[in-house]
């Protein structure tokens, strides 16, 4: 893949206009370049204003309110739950459940759907890829109920032994919960294709789309997800915000997770009924003008197109690949070319992953140090901690061309 | 004043053609709006021919859920059930004749929501999301 | 109180242009009114500038990431912690927990510390008080768990009857939760009275601050707090983010409530060690130009000075009250003069207090009608619903004068 | 190159003076970062007169951690030992002469945190934070 190539497929020095950070220096002299979306993205303009725009002119509280200012941000708030629905496919916006962020979605369906439908000894299967957020809540839920945990596991190459899959669903799980894209290896794994054998073997299925939201296009009902999570700050939009899908039936016959204002209908001194979905699920004053600053990126993303957002980033996952791969002694956690985002996770020989980190910085390059919160697919692989290189819609070749050099340079720092 | 209280909505509020109760009734129901207190009680006459022939509401709350109710039973009575059964919300919205902001829209609604409650049989206790009606 | 006396305490005027929503018109020529800051404050510029330099300059996802971008924004986060601490009084940083809102702080405590201390007929001790997010996670875990719930019972003037307190507390309650100020009658239980009594009885004391860090100033000390929950929306900030405090060995005590990234310190397929205090109940990438913007609101605040934002609140709910009292057929839940925010329920006669909502929206003044997440408080004052008007350090007596005279107003198109 | 990595810093990590084992010891601690895997063991000796006549460190992790070590015990090696239970966090960045993040704080830290866990008498699996340093 060619560098020329690339720039047919998105106007990346437009849309770079409309991200002001991308033009900061880290120090004088120093541009900088960040390949660190995988944590979180950069937000456009679109999304700032929009923030404050709500905070200046319409800010109020929503959904009991009469005022104009209440009913101006009550329409705000559900019109982006529409567009969220949309997004993703979902059959409606009583669907959409607003919550904090990918992490919390998961442990309300821990809490809220674990509790009530698991009990000792019923299985979960989880992949060895998963993201923290995705293991601890169903560890929590197994020191307090006994339940079983089970994993696909993870090949050499950072993706996963779908042969290993039969003889696990034969053990009866009651919900797959499995990453739609790794945050460390890069791979996407074939969601439908498990979705459908897990439904086959009468289990739910969880995607957690924390990594696959934000870069290809989604929709649920294809999947097969019964349940997504995922997390606004990572696809353009306002930290603070994130959502939790749930097929409609599902979500009405699950207990409420948190109580308080909004997710009640009734209340007296001795008890309360439940609100309708999705307010059930929304306890207290939600975070209302992040939801808009999401509904701006949504907006954002589907100018672009997520195709296009998709192809944009197989491309530079191919043309960084081999690069990298040509750098002596480095080592890199997640081989796959095939159904990878462009995420690259990587060890070297003698340099410690927060020293790289540290010397990119030097050449204004941002990248991650550490275990990427997937601490067991580290010890798996037998390094605790990798630096990580992600590449988002407003990166370039040229960037990653800058990332190479500047790990020669490492290399020769610390020869 | 707003257009939201002009005079048609005050004055129905005011004094309603169709508060009270039947003798007799087909159809009943009532159901109510937690958040406000808003409640509201239905009851349709309806004859062989399946035609709307009377109504009553009776309840408390704002003046835009009694007079909607009010305006909306005015429209019905007369009218074949089929088509009673058949009559939206956008229906209702137009009858009125003034824009609502979402929690207006459910004051407003909620006669619809009993009106379709009564007409579709629900039992007590049953009740209708805005999306049903 | 004269209206010229209230203008020696705060220079409103001053201050008013740092909110340009104040300035906005609902309708071509109809100025807007805010008298809704009770259910969410609005936000001066400072705080929208605040988040839109960390999102358009510093953004980055915090605590593992050792470029540039990231440790400012980690610095940014955590330095916001040792404000928030320093702001109600906290003995350290550590026991400050960023959550959603208030309403989250409270579910928190009720999941992480209520399952592990308390069991079958423990009793809570709440208030008549309460807004429903200080009653319905109690709710859940009475009706999980078989705790019972007692109450101060609430006097015909919407303050509590502090005689009925020794008696309560005869009952050991394992916890005494009470609001620092009502939202509906405005009223403010003497706390630290009521700490004090509580933890002679051997109970620990949850403050439900969400209307009075707002509006007064706090000392966890020196009230006795165990446990604090409030919310930055309501206090200048932005949505999205509240706080939970906790005395440090108390939180060191609890187990986590979330799991996830970053509320570790170890994690391996088989289990996980939960991280320090206060990460351990911060799971996944938190609201962090949120919390930033909430920091941006502390200094707001401080800088005019609680003493005065409080001062004036008392001056201006002297000014309105027997104006209000005033009104032919107007009943106000909630008539206490003496440690009262300024806040006003009211019903009237033959008017729903919608209508008298959306009459006052026609002359610009915004406020609220429902029963204000106090529905069993309503019940027992025998109305479904109130309308509520509120003021904050902006509002002015002429907008006072206003509201009375719209009140008016609605009682001729009624008449 | 970056201050963080000129020389002095570089020169600790790639040559260190402190690296390795003693015969005998007084006080013996280890601990971890287990973010980034940085590991760190420390030995000191001490004579009747309570002065530090040795140390070593062993471990993995990064420039920052290992050369912070090395540093560290270059500087504590000859003092008394109650002036070593004072060294503080401040004195350590002073040393190193350089400014630093939150994050890389916590690797420039490990040195310290080991250290003071040996002089203090911390049994294994017992930990100090950051802020106890
Ligand atoms: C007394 C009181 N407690 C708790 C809350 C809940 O606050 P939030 O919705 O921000 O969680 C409120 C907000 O209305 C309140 O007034
Ligand atoms: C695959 C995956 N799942 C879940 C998460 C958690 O996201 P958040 O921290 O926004 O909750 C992440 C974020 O790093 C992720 O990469």
């Amino acid at each position: 893949m060619s560098a020329s190539a690339l720039s047919g497929i998105l106007n990346v020095p437009r849309l770079r206009a409309d991200f002001p950070v991308l033009e900061r220096e880290t120090r004088p002299g120093v541009p900088l370049i960040y390949l660190d979306s995988t944590a979180t993205s950069q937000k456009p303009r679109q999304v700032v204003e929009a923030l404050a725009d709500f905070y200046l002119h319409h800010n109020a509280n929503i959904h009991r309110g009469i005022h104009t200012l209440a009913e101006e941000a009550t329409a705000a708030y559900e019109e982006t739950r529409a567009r969220v629905a949309k997004f993703i496919g979902a059959a409606s916006p009583r669907e959409i459940v607003f919550v904090r962020n990918a992490t919390e979605a998961i442990n309300l369906l821990a809490y809220a759907w674990g509790r009530a439908n698991l009990k000792e000894d019923d299985v979960v299967l989880l992949t060895e890829l998963e993201h923290h957020a995705n293991l601890v809540p169903w560890q929590m839920l197994a020191a307090e109920r006994g339940i079983r945990l089970e994993f696909v596991p993870v090949t050499p190459e950072g993706t996963l032994d779908m042969s290993a899959l039969p003889a696990l669903l034969a053990r009866e799980p009651k919900l797959v919960a499995v990453s739609g894209m790794s945050n460390v290896t890069g791979f996407q794994p074939d969601v439908a294709e498990i979705a459908r054998q897990a439904h086959e073997a009468g289990a739910l299925v969880l995607v957690d789309g924390a990594q696959l939201v934000p870069h290809a296009p989604v929709d649920v009902q294809a999947l097969g997800a019964d349940f997504l999570a995922f997390s606004s700050h990572k696809m353009l939009g306002p930290t603070g915000v994130g959502v939790f899908y749930a097929r409609r039936e599902l979500l009405e016959a699950m207990p409420p997770f948190q109580g308080g204002g909004d997710m009640i209908k009734r209340v007296t001194f001795s008890g309360f009924t439940a609100n309708d979905v999705p307010h059930k699920f929304e306890a207290g004053t939600p975070a209302i003008a992040e939801v808009v600053g999401l509904g701006a990126a949504l907006d954002y993303l589907t100018a672009i197109g997520m195709e296009n957002i998709h192809a944009y980033e197989q491309a530079i996952a191919a043309y960084v690949l081999p690069r990298l791969q040509e750098v002596p002694g480095l080592h890199l956690l997640g081989t796959a070319q095939e159904r990878r985002g462009a995420v690259f996770a990587f060890w070297m020989d003698d340099i410690h992953p927060h020293d790289i980190a540290q010397i990119l910085d030097h050449y204004g390059i941002a990248i991650r140090a550490g275990h990427h919160c997937a601490q067991p697919l580290h010890l798996k692989f037998g390094v605790p901690a990798t630096a990580r290189a992600s590449f988002y819609l407003y990166n370039t070749p040229d960037e990653a061309d800058r990332l190479i050099a500047a790990l020669y340079k490492a290399k020769e720092v610390f020869a | 004043m707003d257009d939201l209280y002009r005079e048609y909505i005050l004055d129905h509020y005011k004094s309603p053609h169709f508060r009270g109760h039947l003798e007799d009734y087909a159809f009943v129901y009532e159901d109510d709006n937690p958040t406000c207190g808003d409640h509201l009680h239905m009851e349709l006459q309806v004859d062989e021919n399946g035609m709307v022939t009377d109504a009553r509401f009776d309840g408390i709350g704002c003046a835009l859920s009694q007079a909607s109710a009010d305006i909306l039973l005015e429209h019905i009575v007369g009218k074949p059930l089929e088509e009673v059964k058949q009559f939206s919300k956008d229906d209702l919205l137009n009858l009125l004749g003034i824009s609502l902001g979402p929690v207006r829209l459910k004051c407003a609604l909620l006669s619809l929501k009993v009106l379709k409650g009564a007409v579709y049989g629900l039992k007590p206790g049953e009740s209708l999301t805005e999306e049903d009606v």
